[in-house]
């Protein structure tokens, strides 16, 4: 398992991924004090989105919330690997991911509160919607770097415009037959897409053990196509490994596969409980590998870190975790009208009519509604389905 | 144990431990059915009785959880499979409708599918995308399949075991926003009425009012609202979607003269329609007013903020009823 | 090049060819299109003269090629997909049910979906298991799909073009036992009609029939015969099958007052149900008799040497037509 | 490439290989004269039955046929691998597995004229149908080798009972995701199943290198499953490498992969026309690594065959063939009514109202059909549709 950063902060060399790091020569310096505390400040920032996430949850703001607690360095460092024309696929708990492609937190809440399926634009943000049906988006992720090819955009030697993919899954995705398929059109493609899974150890309740017997590493082998597996607590090794074999991808030299290995610290969502299938003692060992510790101490070492840097990052995630408070508590509930607007690109005759007989159906209320609130035109809920919600506790996502 | 109150999920535990104490044939397969007892669960304290051999943690693949089950068929075995949420049993879709639905026909009949699928299904629970879905329909089409959608615990107790003691396939619906609502079950009383029937839940005069499975609270309900206004709606429980049990359907048409049909998937194409069409043309003579339905719309299912403006609820079969009655 | 005339399957390889000129981000992708022309040589000569970056062999895997797709089309291309028998469809059902069907929307419209699936459908071609299924109604139930159906050689090449050109995803099924049937073709002269508009092809007084695709030439011929017996038919083509264009079929029934649907997918679940009960509804004062149908039974497909007790035949539809007629 | 027969028909040892052709000690020597003039025997026969069922297509009397030609020691080789108690999972093209299995041919043209789907009892003949949806008969032989493990019949060291499953799909359906989810489960469940794939070079007109770009077998180490690669036109190599997967299946060491690399001599089935994609050099290179001729080659090296043994094995051949011949030409057509028998194994409604609608439908055509053929009371069938049938030239399966 390759590793740069020791649980104690300590630099470890590494034959190839040192240069990977060092720029290859040409380019900035990954490992800058600059940087490294840039990755610190990321990891902070997101990982109180996150916490802040979870209690909207509790307070009846979120449907569900995932948390990617544990998972800062693997995403901050996927996430950072990536350039800036190069298209992410996530799945539905790559906060870090997200956040390190500009993609505001809030964004990531609206599919979680329940106002959108996603509903940002891909193109315009580069990254691919959450996505829920699991290992589903692994094949887009494919064609996605099949078009790039198709576009001249691999292989070419320029650095601004050459593209690759990368395509997120986890552990327990990984068992999807979609997954597999991904890998043999990659491969025989020679698709620019750089495969990537964050095994924290579990899918909902199944150990990683249950869908693989060997290092999850070692699956895409099995079509030829090259894989490393990393230290997914270690910010650096996850940046060199992925941005490694990005850049083999947008030179043309086809896929890789990257297994970081790390921990899902929270339950699986909100709706989960973990203590009926993990021993706490299992958490408590992996808090001892943070990753944000981890690269703490290692600015540590290099002094590169101080009291005061470290309480502005406190502060603004602080901040962040405020703004996100407001920015959800003030969501409006949108209007269930929306919910016609993008079955279709086109016109279709049968949504047209099924929304005009909404607005009837919708006017008769309004007509009737002198002393209702005017505000809330929409008729009367059946009480007791609210009431089955709030009883029913199984978990999604 | 004689006749006890439980909540559907608990009804459907039973269903499963009596099924699995009585034939050492039954087994369970599935995502998170072991340890944790199922994401809704169904499956608790399954795993600790019977062990990982008979309730099985698989791997992440439904596909390979259905087609795996299709190959314990053959050895004897009868595979209780539960897929985790509606909107995930598109990847085993295959396997469903090209192998399970069919393997007894491909061998003449030798070979026998005694396979229950479990799925949680519907909405209005607030959830996030592909959490919510009602495809009965993608299955009633494909002949070799059978449905049982029970709506309350008896049947939801009942119907488990009966889905299991069968030797066809069955997708066995579970109503999932009303897995936590009570009712009575009796293991011991064997009920009189087949799963495969429908039954008619409230007799009524003026129309006939059919749903299943989650629906049914909300048509009983209707009923009852409708009543203070002076309408008598004879409420029909489907219980068995495929097949359908047009008879009692057919009976209780002849007798009100008016159907409403009302199920959360899209009206385009869900089952409704089949129904519908079989009872415009059996009832033709009979019938006061078109067969109407109340469904969902033919959209993707939306966020849940918008849920209860796509779901049925009272308002809108009382607006169906309405125009039924208009007619 | 002005009219000329085709078989159906040249005439989906002129749509292509022209589209693929057109436009260069039109590719083709799927299971031995490239070299070998497909195996209904529907792609042939496609591949000598686009290359193997726009006809793509792909490897062996359904939703490997749908799911790849779906990317080819984030990043602005026009995936059209080959699926080489009907029966083979099932395991891309996830990407076209969860992914090509819902991804405008889960983008809140940003990304389209112009993705064609072609789909050879339907029995009647002597075939072995899995090669002769008409699965239409498993993709109508289905929000942001779209279907088109076409008959006859004009038809395939336009809606071969049209649905190239459509920003969401169609699916194409194509009659494949009539592959070779020869028809007019205009590829100069868009037609007026659009390619979701039904077609009455044959005008008639006494009853409707309305079919589409494979099941075409079987609803004119019956037409024909009837007439003989001083029965007049509208035959109508509903070419699209989702969205149905039910104005067309409503102002028809309307004027004829009975209405008999013929497919070959089984009626049970058909999407003949769907559009019985909704005519049903449209026109309940105007039927003078149930909306019929006639179609495949609830079985499997039956292997080739019972297809023809199977398949509607010009015997079972006169006889429902006969049947309509009494009531 | 394991080879134990080169091409010229020359034994060559093998380091483990070996001790499982010489029985393993304590079995029957797999490599004695009269087994080697048995598998010659084999090869021969089905070779005439399959040039038969050609010939029968081309008469009319199948709708289709799918030619195993070039692949017959791979198929005579893995069905002779496997024991009594095993259960063999084949795709449609397995008819020497078949007739290893003593499954009489014409019972395999069954589906191909379109009598019935498959028809006969998987259990009895412990072979599953043949399936034509593919790869989906993976995880079906998985499923099976679970039942297996839950039955007590692996790993107990019991010769007779311990079994295992047989799993054969084709270098094509290896792509679809079916297949990798067997890999995953059979991994997981340590289940006692070898896959084999006969590598045949093609996928109708799709080479292997588009399926892999690395040799097959590698796949499933992907999964840490271990795989072996076999020279497909060497029955013994064949024999050998199963029986060795398979013991070590039944021994309760979980999953094994063969590859064996052969080649699909003829077209892809009847409806498929080959020099459209392959020249006609590939296959006289081919044709040169005859199997059959690669056994007698050996089998003369050893003195252990002889013309009057080679003349008889003809004459069965012939009237293997000519039994075939008769049989199918005899085959009378089922009555469609049995279309209604096996739709579902308990009573159904809808079903039984069908059936008897089509009874009376029928009986329509009885009383008029005075002056029809009494036989054949069936309706008029649609000219058209006939004419049509002909007329296309699609290809199936
Ligand atoms: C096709 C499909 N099946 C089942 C689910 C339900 N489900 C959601 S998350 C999950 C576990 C996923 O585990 P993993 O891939 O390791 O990702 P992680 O949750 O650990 O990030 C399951 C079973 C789903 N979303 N999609
Ligand atoms: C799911 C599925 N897709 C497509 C087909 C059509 N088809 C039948 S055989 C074949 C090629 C199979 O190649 P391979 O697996 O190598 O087997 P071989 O024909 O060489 O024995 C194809 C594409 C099918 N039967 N099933
Ligand atoms: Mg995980
Ligand atoms: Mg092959």
């Amino acid at each position: 398992m390759v590793q740069l950063l020791s649980p104690d902060g300590t630099r470890t060399p590494h034959p190839e991924l040192d240069a990977v790091i060092a720029g290859n020569g040409g380019e900035d310096d990954l490992a800058s004090p600059e940087r490294l505390r840039g990755y610190y400040r990321d990891m902070v920032m997101i990982r109180a989105a996150d916490l802040e996430a979870t209690s909207l949850q509790r307070q009846g703001q979120l449907g569900l919330w995932a948390s990617a607690l544990g998972q800062e360095a693997a995403q901050i460092g996927a996430g950072h690997a990536s350039r800036e024309q190069d298209y992410l696929v996530p799945t539905y708990r790559e906060h870090g991911i997200a956040w390190a492609r500009g993609i505001e937190p809030w964004r990531l809440l609206e599919s979680f509160r329940g106002v959108s399926h996603g509903g940002w634009d891909p193109n315009a943000l580069r990254t691919h919607p959450y996505m829920i049906v699991l290992g589903s988006q692994a094949p887009h992720a494919v064609g996605y770097a099949m078009g790039l090819q198709r576009d001249g955009v691999v292989g070419t030697g320029k650095k601004e415009t050459d593209t690759a993919v990368l395509a997120l899954f986890g552990d327990g995705a990984s068992s999807e037959g979609e997954v597999s398929e991904s890998f043999t059109f990659a491969a025989s493609f020679q698709a620019p897409v750089v495969f990537f899974t964050q095994n924290n150890q579990w899918a909902i309740s199944v150990p990683t053990s249950v869908q693989t017997r060997v290092p999850l590493a070692q699956r895409s082998r099995g079509w030829g196509i090259p894989s490393v597996r990393v230290d997914g607590n270690d910010v650096l090794a996850v940046l060199a490994a992925v941005r490694d074999g990005l850049d083999a991808a947008r030179a043309g030299e086809g896929p890789r596969f990257i297994e970081a290995v790390t921990y899902r610290m929270a339950a699986h969502t909100t709706s989960d409980d973990a203590s009926r299938y993990r021993p706490s003692s299992e958490e408590e060992e992996w808090a001892a590998k943070d990753p944000i510790l981890r690269l703490r101490r290692h600015l540590e070492q290099l002094g590169e870190i101080d009291e005061e840097f470290v309480a502005r990052c406190d502060e603004e995630a602080h901040d962040l975790a405020m703004q996100l408070h407001h920015h959800i508590h003030g969501m409006e509930d949108p209007d269930p009208l929306g919910m016609f607007t993008h079955a279709y690109a086109e016109p279709h005759p049968i949504v047209e009519a099924e929304r005009e007989q909404y607005l009837e159906y919708i006017a008769q209320f309004e007509d009737e509604g002198g002393d209702e609130n005017a505000d809330d035109a929409t008729p009367s809920r059946d009480q007791n389905a609210e009431q089955d919600t709030a009883e029913q506790n199984g978990e999604r996502a | 144990m004689s006749s006890t109150t439980l909540p559907i999920a608990k009804a459907i535990t039973a269903g499963l431990r009596d099924a699995m104490r009585a034939d050492d044939k039954v087994l369970l397969m599935g995502e998170d059915i072991g340890v944790l007892g199922g994401v809704f669960r169904v499956t608790d304290g399954l795993h600790s009785e019977f062990g990982s051999q008979r309730v099985v943690d698989t791997p992440l693949a439904e596909a390979g959880i259905v087609g795996t089950s299709v190959g314990l068929a053959v050895r004897g075995y009868r595979p209780v499979v539960e897929i985790q949420f509606d909107g995930f049993v598109f990847p085993a879709f295959n396997q469903i409708t090209t192998q399970v639905a069919k393997m007894h026909n491909r061998t003449n009949g030798a070979v026998h599918m005694p396979i229950v699928i479990r799925i949680p299904h519907g909405g209005g629970i607030g959830a996030i995308e592909h959490h919510s879905e009602s495809p009965e329909a993608l299955f009633a089409h494909t002949a070799g399949l059978r449905i049982l959608a029970p709506s309350n615990a008896h049947d939801a107790y009942w119907m488990t075991r009966q889905a299991i003691e069968c030797e066809d396939p069955v997708i066995l619906f579970e109503p999932k926003k009303r897995y936590w609502v009570k009712g009575d079950v009796d293991p011991d009383q064997r009920p009189e009425l087949s799963p495969w029937q429908a039954e008619v839940v409230r007799p009524g005069t003026d129309a006939t009012l059919l749903a299943w499975g989650p629906s049914m609270p909300l048509a009983i309900e209707s009923a009852e609202a409708a009543a203070e206004d002076g309408i008598e709606l004879e409420v029909i429980d489907a219980r068995s979607l495929a097949p359908i049990d047009y008879p009692t359907i057919a009976a209780s048409v002849k007798r009100t003269g008016r159907l409403l049909i009302t199920h959360e998937a899209p009206v385009l194409g869900g089952l409704g329609g089949e129904i519908a069409a079989r009872i415009s043309e059996e009832c033709f003579y009979h019938l006061e007013a078109p067969v109407m339905r109340v469904g969902g719309y033919h959209l993707p299912y939306p966020p849940a903020r918008m849920e209860h403006a796509y779901l049925p609820d009272l308002d809108r079969v009382l607006d169906g009823v309405d125009r039924l009655l208009e007619h």
